[in-house]
């Protein structure tokens, strides 16, 4: 156990920390969730890949910089405690990437990662369906085969930035004869194309993010079908439980946003919070040293396994924790919007906990997570 | 001891529900966010409501705090979008300061009296023909106030923030906050009430892994949660209110402790509604937002739950630092 | 609505708190769980009934003083209030005495209800089965039929106070042909004849006081058959949810507690508590409204339905939120047994705390209780 | 940064966790309570986890507070009768003030020293050939102390209250109890471990309602948020210890991180496995109060979570009066 960094360690770090001061433009910035926002951060995306911290522990083939795992959660938490943009292509890298990387084809790889990671096409998840939440094996989009690929018709929903995006992957029935986990295929869908339809929907904070996306006959080539055909949930699940549950909200989030809110403390001091900040500074502390303790696991070999859902949890309810505890700080301010004069810190906190709210849904309910963990990890028998 | 609204309360606050249930479905509170509503503030003023505790030598019901609970609870569960909370905690003190004309004009709708929060805003008072604001422990009124709108979380609760002259009153600062506290808490209520009822008929028509996502016992137990937090706040409100027609010396301290309780309920009960519907709750097209809001808002507007505690600590325990 | 008392209401208060400051005991108080401890109380029991103060809401002609149930929750809070010694006879006359009003016959009630408020018969439930605990329909003691009564065989378990009791009421199953709800028969066992066994379980805390019942052909007369035969579960469930849900803990239980918690902390402050001690007190203050809401829809003639659930989760909840505080107040004293020099309040708060920890399991689990009102109240459909 | 034990470090612990599973069954921990152990004590001893932060010039093992994590994690998981959080806080207390003797004894198993834990008690005093106590910011030894027995919850960690001549020394009183906290923490990870896993396998076992209890979402529930409190709180201890040995800055802010993680992980794990169990985990008869108890003292004996906490909170946010 050696928990100093190494010295290569302290100058990426070093590194990192300096590229990101001279470079995070002045806040506030616009929400990446609408569409003029959006543009404006794929010029920070573009500038962020320019400089090769896009996709930092990538191949340097493809944009990255071969960085270790133990770098990747460096960056992020400089990244977030220089209190840069929010990461607009995040679907892309953190989970889509991830799959490409285990199962994609080498020509799959060269075509899709760089201009992933470059910003310049963007790319949305479509796991949801209405009929496919939290029983996301419920699919009934499906996938017609034709000649040289297939033919795909459905509807996939809460696709987070869908409107603006360019490509979604999911899931589609390739084997109609099939329910639930089997027959389903894992496939990357071109939006510009005849067949797609997509919906902007608003969601509670006004911010239009979500997209509905209505498929009928929209074609999709062999070459973008990822793993086997019929093999979808497992390529899906695979990948869920690897890398993607580190990499959906790393530590540094985390450690920035509890820092922040020590920092909101000291402007709007209240002696009867003094625990409640205390607990949420420790946990998300001990969500750092968890994550470095799984990352040291993984990069002698080992898996996140079901590890992902206990971090989902652990994340999702501090999230909410601290953004509450910001808005009691806050007391009559703490309803505001951004435009009000006396918003405090514009309206972040407020923005913060509306999102803080979703945690518990998106990415796997929290109760599926649990009984996940539940069947995973305790092996308790299923209900 | 007799802890029941009599049949005529009750008669009151169906009259308002029904009404309510009719003239501001989800689509007029919505609505609301883009327009400020006139109408349903005209239909409580039609069924006497927001003169339901002025005099009756003004126009009004003459009736108390408790006549006034189900009424505050009715227009949480239909999240009209009405600024009701400030009616009833302004209408004794505008009889006390002797606006017997204003509150003749407020009583049929055709003037509005608001309020500003203790550290914080008036609802509405663009439109209002006096801004009453809380200074020491008396009430003080705001005739030409500059206002500064301050946009906020639930568009249908315009928000300003208010300056000006204060000209001095002898009225109770304390007893009108507390009215406001109280009338919140008894929307909160009714807040609450709406939210779980949406989320239980949610429960039961989404199905997930072949069955009602209410059979499962996780959806089941976040429900039940909610609705202990909410069956054991509503009484209170009732208390509180009864001690405050009552003019007890426990007054304010009963009103500390609905309001607290009715807090935590809704924050909770919302809470736990927007997860039982998960992403469909997070949308903008769907309603469960428009009540959520309000109960964010009028959960802290006039003091949070634990600012009413930190109240009660007092009385308890003495000052913090003693 | 009118929460002021009565004149007659407030005679009643005048004259139960000039009684008990008169003649409560000094303290501490011996267990009423260990076999000396209960000989006390039953002293003490003695004392009250002779007073007319053991079951004030009875008819007077049973022993009690036709006190209305507004009345009763008065006593209750005095006797609270007092700090008066537990109610050791509590399971008869909170538990099997409301059964017997409702589907005794007269001679069953002429019978068992003066003894019991007298404390010169002594009753404990006998509900949960090793394979019926939160199933408590799951019942396998059964009955034969014999000439002129019952004979009954099983195995009864966790009867608080069974080790001191002359005889125990619950179900057995008279239809051999029969599961579940069907089928069983609502019975008193005297404790005192052959073919029955009582073995002394100890609780953690090291009172004697749980009891498992071994039952070889024990004899059930008639007579003590309470309801119709076959017809135990509605007998069970009808009294649950009537008035036994209100009195087994009524709110001067909590009033009590959490006044006392108060003066606690005036020895031991801690600011960082103020909030949290401020919650319960007044959580106790919402369960006296909510009860006497309750009551008075009663007297109007309502009955209390699934509520009997809700109250139950909220005040096993708050016992356990209450001394939890008051062990954090008493920092390195909290662990202290009544026998240590340093102990405060004669480790009552310790005591406390342990007992509060079964609140959430007696009476029926807490996840059970949280079922029921699904159910029931909010009308979900069965998991 | 690598944050992993090293392969000695996990022998160490399976070692340790090997030993007591033999040697320490649930009846041994209930025998305690009876007689005081001296055998588990002795096996310690033999296992060198005793003196495994003590020199080897004593015939200490010589390593550090990372070293014995996992050995006093699994004395934990095993409820060992043994006051290990004492010789292991003190052990390096007694070789700074010249107490190589009595070290030395130490690692042998003849000798025990003891700690009074602030404002509160010490184990095993009786048994003590030292009590050493915190005093401002310095140990001070105890060699004849007059000795209270203070009986306590737990049965097997015999409580005494010490008065007596203090012998000041300049060994640091913050480093001494924040070894005693943080070894405090590993033990109840190690409990909190074993605790979790009686409920895991009771809900696997027993059936109600014609299913294993375990296969109801509640009964899951219950035990993952336990799980979850628990796996969280492990790493800080480890971290933590590594701060301690590496003499950082931040060391005893880590501790007290870690600590209370610890605390608030095994109170809530000794309760969700008590409702997990229902009656029977409330009997005597039934092992798990033997660890509850344990995790309920150990939990508050050194400073419990709320007080680190507040640590932290002066920390970041500056005295609360400030």
């Amino acid at each position: 156990m050696d928990l100093s960094f190494t010295p290569s360690e302290q100058a990426f770090r070093a590194e990192a920390r300096a590229w990101l001061a001279a470079n995070v433009p002045p806040g506030p910035y616009p929400s990446g969730d609408t569409r003029e926002g959006y543009a404006w951060h794929v010029q920070w995306e573009k500038k962020l890949f320019a400089a090769g911290w896009s996709a930092v522990s990538w191949p340097a083939a493809y944009g990255g910089r071969d960085a270790s795992l133990i770098a990747w959660l460096i960056f992020e938490e400089e990244y977030y405690r220089a209190g840069a943009p929010a990461r607009v292509i995040q679907n892309g890298i953190f989970l889509l990437a991830p799959t490409l990387f285990e199962f994609g084809t080498e020509e799959q790889k060269e075509r899709i990662l760089r201009p992933m990671a470059a910003a310049e096409v963007h790319w949305a998840q479509a796991w949801s369906e209405p009929e496919a939440g939290s029983d996301l094996a419920n699919v009934r989009s499906t996938a017609e085969r034709v000649d040289g690929g297939w033919r795909v018709s459905g509807q996939k929903t809460w696709c987070t930035r869908g409107a603006f995006c360019d490509a979604i992957y999911g899931l589609f029935r390739t084997d109609p004869a099939t329910e639930r986990h089997r027959g389903l295929t894992y496939m990357m869908v071109d939006l510009h194309q005849p067949g797609v339809t997509v919906r902007p929907v608003e969601r509670l904070d006004g911010d239009e993010s979500f997209a509905e996306i209505f498929l009928d006959g929209a074609f999709v080539p062999d070459r973008d079908v990822i793993g086997q055909v019929h093999q979808g949930w497992k390529v899906a699940m695979a990948t869920t439980s690897s890398e993607r549950g580190l990499s959906l909200r790393s530590p540094g989030r985390f450690l920035a946003t509890t820092t922040r809110l020590v920092d909101l403390y000291r402007r709007h001091p209240d002696p009867a919070l003094r625990d409640r900040i205390a607990d949420v500074w420790i946990q998300a502390r001990a969500y750092q040293a968890y994550t470095y303790q799984t990352v040291t696991r993984m990069m002698a070999g080992g898996g996140i396994g079901a590890d992902s859902s206990l971090n989902k949890l652990y994340w999702s309810e501090l999230d909410l924790q601290t953004h509450t505890l910001a808005l009691d700080l806050l007391g009559p301010q703490a309803e505001l919007l951004a435009d009000a004069p006396d918003a405090v810190d514009h309206a972040e906190w407020l923005l913060g906990f509306a999102f803080a709210l979703a945690g518990p849904i998106y990415a796997g309910t929290n109760e599926v997570q649990r009984n996940i963990v539940a069947a995973r990890v305790l092996d308790l028998p299923r209900g | 001891m007799h802890f029941a609204f009599t049949e005529e309360q009750q008669q009151i606050g169906d009259a308002v529900r029904d009404a309510l249930a009719d003239a501001c479905p989800a689509g007029v509170v919505r609505a609301a966010w883009a327009a400020p509503d006139t109408a349903v503030r005209s239909l409580l003023a039609d069924l006497g409501v927001l003169g339901l505790n002025l005099p009756e030598a003004v126009g009004g019901l003459g009736l108390g705090m408790v006549d006034a609970v189900l009424p505050l609870t009715e227009a949480g569960r239909a999240a009209a979008p009405v600024a009701l909370v400030e009616t009833i905690a302004t209408n004794p003190t505008l009889a006390a300061i002797g606006e017997a004309d204003l509150a003749a004009q407020v009583a049929t709708g055709e003037a509005f009296v608001t309020l500003r929060a203790p550290g914080g805003y008036a609802v509405d008072a663009d439109r209002a023909a006096l801004v009453l604001v809380v200074e020491g422990d008396r009430v003080g009124v705001v005739r030409a106030p500059r206002l500064v709108a301050q946009p906020a979380v639930d568009g249908s609760r315009r928000l300003f923030a208010v300056e000006g002259d204060v000209e001095p009153t002898d009225a109770d600062g304390r007893e009108l906050l507390d009215r406001a506290a109280l009338a919140a808490a008894a929307q909160l209520v009714g807040l609450s009430h709406h939210m779980l009822a949406m989320a239980v008929d949610y429960a039961k028509t989404r199905r997930q892994f072949g069955a009602p996502i209410g059979s499962f016992q996780a959806v089941q137990h976040h429900l039940v949660d909610a609705l202990l937090r909410v069956r054991f706040a509503a009484p209170t409100v009732a208390q509180a209110a009864w001690h405050v027609d009552a003019g007890t010396a426990e007054a304010s301290l009963q009103v500390a402790m609905a309001t607290s309780l009715a807090a935590d309920a809704a924050s909770l009960t919302a809470r736990k509604a927007l997860q039982v519907h998960g992403a469909i709750g997070y949308t903008f097209e769907y309603d469960l937002h428009l009540w959520m809001k309000r109960a964010w808002s009028l959960s802290a507007a006039w003091g949070d739950a634990r600012a009413h505690r930190a109240r009660v600590a007092d009385h308890l325990l003495g000052a913090p630092d003693a």
